[in-house]
């Protein structure tokens, strides 16, 4: 097969894998909330609502593409394009096992992060675009608040990079095979809790959900930036944000926990041939955690994210990382 | 880290008279230039509302903002005006409570008692004491599901979702029961000058005890949910400080004044139905941020609950209503009634000229003077702490725009 | 401290997914209306499928907002007529106050409640058409006159 | 509790308040003064405790509008109402420097009764819009059916 060709499908793999995610997620949050929110979510479209999602993109196509008056043409119509285009790119480094991969970026991780830290441009240019007040104020806050928290992601990232002595996603997951004191899998959560937990954090914000729903901000903004979009225009927003959401839990699974690896079981043929189902499972439950977590607390102010990336989230990262280095040269030599 | 400890009871503490100060003048809104250096900038003036979410319905606020801060802010009233104060001259006695329902929507057996008071001062009825207690029985079973939507609101304004759900579940328990006991889920039309339309059916007794077995460790949920959480407390504490000279001066009653530490209850100041025969604590706050409003709210929740059981337990024997004519006409005169209704002081004054129908009525609305310090207190807050400080006044627009 | 009230927090929530859903599916589920549930007003019938109403136009008077109203002509001999009994259910608010004021209880709160509709003629609707009014001796009800005695 | 009507009338008397009448009834202590002495009453009142005004409204007499001030002392929860003859779209003066509290219900006032307050910082509208012709608490004013808005 040829190299084009090649690349032309997976990243047609990836596209799909996009889109079904999106509208798996979608689903799957509103169950989710549902759950804890002692309700049933959808249930009309579909056995238990599943097509509820699909009846919700044709009704997405099918609207009117609104554009405000007085809201810059270029800069409204890209916007949608630059917060989509990312979350997409981002897709591209990820492995789903040892040969399920759309490529082998050796700098898999970078490439990721830089990805995901092109969203803000595109909400900025949305909330800017759409010359509306809240809208305005929503896209300033997604830059500060991705700024922020930008940081601290990076930091926490670079002690299983460092652990495994590479950015390549692959070669991150293979070096957590096999076990700590005979019972314990090699997964870098363990030894990296604490970058596991700063992680968590800002992936949360990465992402925007709540308690860091900042740039939507429902009851302050209105949904802030995406307030002027209609459409399909407002679906790519949408859908963006959800594959943000499987980006990033995929990372964290990546990097903390083992990827497609089985715990125990990390050489068995079987369970590596399963690892592509392994690996979307662990990643499927870290979204649920975020959506619960998501249903579970209140939003915190503007200002209180700032100062807790500034004052809290960065210092405690840096020296995290430093502390980590320290102790991996310490053992290691 | 929960310390709602600090809500004692009541000390009979009141401001000192002549802690008064002159407000500032309201400013009205202008553009003003806050040049930082060379650069020219705007305030920027935005309309929150008639259709926010947060507003709770139409109300419409104009912040002037400098950045995120809010420099100034005017509500803007009047969405929802139906002219219920002019309705009510044209109607007789009896049917005036089917229009005050649908002012205080949330609460309407309270306005709904305070019309029946007015019009007994009026013309000398006396009212049965089995009367009396269902009506302080309805009226607390009310105040909780009136509480209770406050409650999941708050949450909604400060970005939790959970919250909101499961206050509903509680919310729609309690409506029922209302539903069984009036006819109706929110439009009651149930106490009635004299008394009230009918005896407490069959059943609500076990309903309400039912009912009562599971609240309290719902309410320690509430606690754990919002009350316990990090973010929560950090969002309301020392936010929107209402002191008690501010509350004061600006009319304010309610849990918004107890939460500044003043210790006024119609309930105990002027006992009327039968809360003179129920023992309860009126929890008082200190500073006035939201987080007194927030905790005064919800030790009032676990007191109500409390007084649902003693007004059961209590409850006596008799008539459920007096003898009332229906084309009623007291002597001509005026009258004020006044109960503590789930939002502070609602009052009804009426003036008779002896006919069958009221020359006036006026409804003091609790929410109307609570609503007022939004000017003062919103100004030097963020948006998100505008949005948290109307949270915690509980507004209902029915009963500001009457 | 923080982030133990947050896991406390977390801790409700997932509680409450195990309780599950209290999701009544209405159309599917119905709950069961209380006996003084208010809805939309209709009409009564005597045992022999006569209607009660004696047009004596009480309710028509008691009804706040003026929704309810009956034409009334005379019959050869003497007795009242009813035309039509008009019920305005578009306005109703049902505070139950026609119903409280009718001496002959030949009107109630009845437990109908779906009453939406997409054809604004059926707000309008006509509880009694071209019919004889009942002698008002004859409809007296045995229970209104024990609850005046 | 009821304050006593000679006490409130001596405290106003000394604030240079001449009462046209003052009463116990019903309502409690009603003292009638004139409309243009009101804010001096309010704010030697208000020195003597009565720091909350309950509530301001007006009452369309059919002659003119009768403002009435109802004010109360946490303390010891004492009340007065005092009660001013406004004529129709005459003025009175505006006690929001002495109660704030009356900031919103002198509006009101003001658009539905057709009294103006001098001194009002804000003196718009509150509740109906501009379009709304005449003052809608006025007894000329009659209810009409929405048909009969209509045309």
């Amino acid at each position: 097969m040829s190299p084009l060709l090649q690349a032309l499908l997976r990243t047609l793999a990836a596209v799909a894998l996009l889109l079904v995610n999106g509208v798996v997620l979608i689903l799957m949050l509103r169950k989710v909330l549902a759950r804890l929110h002692l309700r049933l979510g959808p249930t009309r479209v579909g056995p238990w609502g599943v097509l509820q999602t699909v009846a919700d993109v044709f009704k997405l196509l099918t609207k009117e593409d609104f554009r405000p008056s007085g809201a810059d043409k270029w800069l409204f119509r890209l916007a949608p394009v630059l917060v989509f285009v990312p979350s997409f790119m981002a897709y591209l480094p990820l492995a789903l096992s040892d040969t399920w991969r759309f490529s082998d970026l050796d700098t898999g991780v970078l490439f990721v992060l830089a990805a995901g830290s092109l969203v803000p441009i595109g909400i900025l240019m949305a909330g800017w675009g759409s010359n509306a007040k809240w809208s305005l104020l929503g896209g300033l806050r997604a830059a500060g608040q991705q700024i922020a928290y930008e940081i601290p992601l990076m930091l926490s990232v670079l002690g299983p990079v460092m652990f495994a002595g590479s950015l390549n996603v692959a070669a991150i997951v293979n070096a957590q095979r096999g076990v700590w004191l005979g019972v314990i899998p090699r997964w870098f959560v363990l030894p990296q809790l604490v970058g596991f937990v700063i992680f968590a954090i800002a992936g949360q914000a990465e992402t925007s959900q709540t308690p860091f729903d900042m740039s939507e901000a429902e009851s302050e903004l209105i949904t802030g930036f995406a307030n002027e979009y209609s459409g399909m225009r407002f679906g790519f927003m949408f859908l963006a944000e959800f594959s943000n959401m499987f980006v990033v839990s995929a990372l964290g699974v990546t990097l903390f926990f083992g990827g497609w690896l089985v715990p125990w079981a990390d050489r068995n043929p079987l369970a590596l041939a399963l690892g592509p189902a392994v690996f979307m499972l662990k990643t499927y439950l870290g979204i649920a955690v975020m959506m619960w977590v998501r249903g579970t607390l209140p939003r915190v102010r503007v200002d209180q994210l700032l100062a807790f990336s500034w004052k809290t989230l960065i210092p405690v990262s840096l020296a995290w990382t430093v502390l980590s280095a320290l102790v991996m040269r310490a053992v290691n030599l | 880290m929960s310390d709602i400890g600090r809500i004692g009871p009541s000390t009979g503490v009141v401001p000192t008279e002549g802690a008064h100060r002159i407000p500032v003048l309201p400013r009205g809104l202008r553009r003003a230039p806050s040049g930082i250096d060379e650069v020219a900038t705007e305030h920027l003036i935005v309309n929150m509302g008639p259709q926010h979410p947060s507003t709770h319905g139409v109300l419409h606020i104009l912040l002037e903002l400098d950045g995120e801060v809010v420099v100034a802010a005017e509500a803007s009233l009047g969405y929802l005006h139906r002219g219920i104060e002019k309705l009510v001259e044209h109607r007789r006695y009896h049917q005036i409570g089917t229009l005050l329902d649908r002012a205080d929507y949330v609460s309407g057996l309270h306005s709904e008692t305070a019309l029946a008071m007015a019009v007994e001062s009026l013309a000398g009825i006396e009212v049965p004491e089995k009367a009396q207690w269902i009506r302080s029985l309805v009226m607390e079973v009310n105040r909780i599901t009136s509480h209770m939507l406050w409650l999941g609101t708050f949450g909604l304004d400060l970005g939790a979702m959970a919250p909101f759900l499961y206050t509903m579940r509680e919310r729609e328990a309690l409506l029922d029961i209302l539903e069984a006991i009036t006819g109706s889920r929110m439009m009651f039309n149930y106490v009635r000058p004299g008394g009230v339309l009918a005896d407490l059916p069959a059943g609500i007794g076990v309903a309400l005890d039912t009912f009562l077995a599971t609240f309290d460790g719902y309410m320690d949920e509430y606690d754990t949910l919002l009350g316990g959480n990090e973010i929560f407390v950090e969002r309301v504490r020392g936010v929107g400080v209402i002191d008690a000279t501010t509350a004061t001066a600006f009319g304010m009653t309610g849990a918004c004044l107890r939460a500044a530490g003043v210790d006024y209850d119609v309930r105990k100041a002027a006992p009327y139905a039968a809360y003179a025969h129920v023992e309860f604590e009126v929890p008082l706050g200190t500073v006035g941020d939201c987080w007194d409003r927030y905790a005064v709210r919800m030790e009032e929740l676990r007191w109500a609950g409390r007084l649902i059981r003693q007004l059961l337990d209590g409850m006596p024997e008799g008539d459920h209503t007096a003898k009332v004519p229906k084309g009623l006409r007291p002597p001509a005169g005026e009258s004020y009634a006044a109960v503590e209704s789930p939002r502070g002081e609602l009052g009804i004054h009426l003036v008779s000229d002896g006919s069958d129908r009221p020359y006036r009525m006026r409804l003091r609305s609790p929410a109307y003077f609570n609503l007022a310090v939004i000017d003062e207190a919103l100004s030097g807050g963020l948006v998100a702490d505008a949005v948290a400080t109307l949270g915690s006044l509980d507004i209902v627009l029915g009963e500001i725009d009457r | 401290m923080w982030g133990l009230g947050i896991l406390k927090g977390m801790a409700v929530t997932m509680r409450n997914a195990m309780r599950g859903p209290i999701t009544v599916r209405y159309p599917d589920q119905r709950l069961p209306l209380p006996e003084r549930a208010r809805w939309a007003v209709s009409h009564r019938y005597d045992e022999n499928g006569r209607p009660k109403c004696t047009a004596c136009l009480i309710c028509v008077k008691e009804c706040p907002d003026h929704i309810l109203s009956i034409a009334v002509s005379r019959t050869a001999d003497g007795g009242k007529h009813i035309d039509s009994y008009r019920y305005e259910l578009g306005a109703c608010m049902m505070c139950g106050l026609c119903v409280e004021a009718c001496p002959y209880d030949a009107i109630e709160m009845s437990h109908e409640y779906e009453l939406a509709s997409a054809d604004q003629g059926d707000l309008v609707r006509e509880l009694l058409h071209d019919v004889d009014a009942a002698s008002p001796r004859r409809a007296a009800s045995p229970a209104k006159e024990a609850a005046d005695a | 509790m009821r304050p006593d009507v000679d006490a409130t009338t001596e405290i106003l008397t000394a604030a240079g308040v001449p009462l046209k009448e003052a009463s116990s009834d019903t309502l409690g202590v009603v003292c009638r003064i004139e409309a243009f002495r009101l804010e001096a009453a309010l704010a030697a009142l208000r020195a003597v405790g009565y720091q909350t005004l309950v509530d301001l409204f007006g009452t369309d007499t059919g002659e003119a509008v009768e403002l009435t001030y109802h004010l109360r002392r946490l303390g010891d929860l004492a009340e007065v109402y005092l009660k001013a003859i406004v004529a129709y779209d005459c003025e009175a003066p505006s006690v929001w420097r002495v109660y704030p509290a009356a900031l919103y219900p002198e509006r009101e006032a003001a658009e539905l009764l057709g009294v103006s307050f001098a001194g009002h910082p804000n003196p718009k509208r509150l509740l109906t819009t501009e379009e709304v012709e005449g003052h809608l608490l006025r007894k000329d004013v009659l209810l009409r059916t929405p048909e009969e808005v209509a045309l």
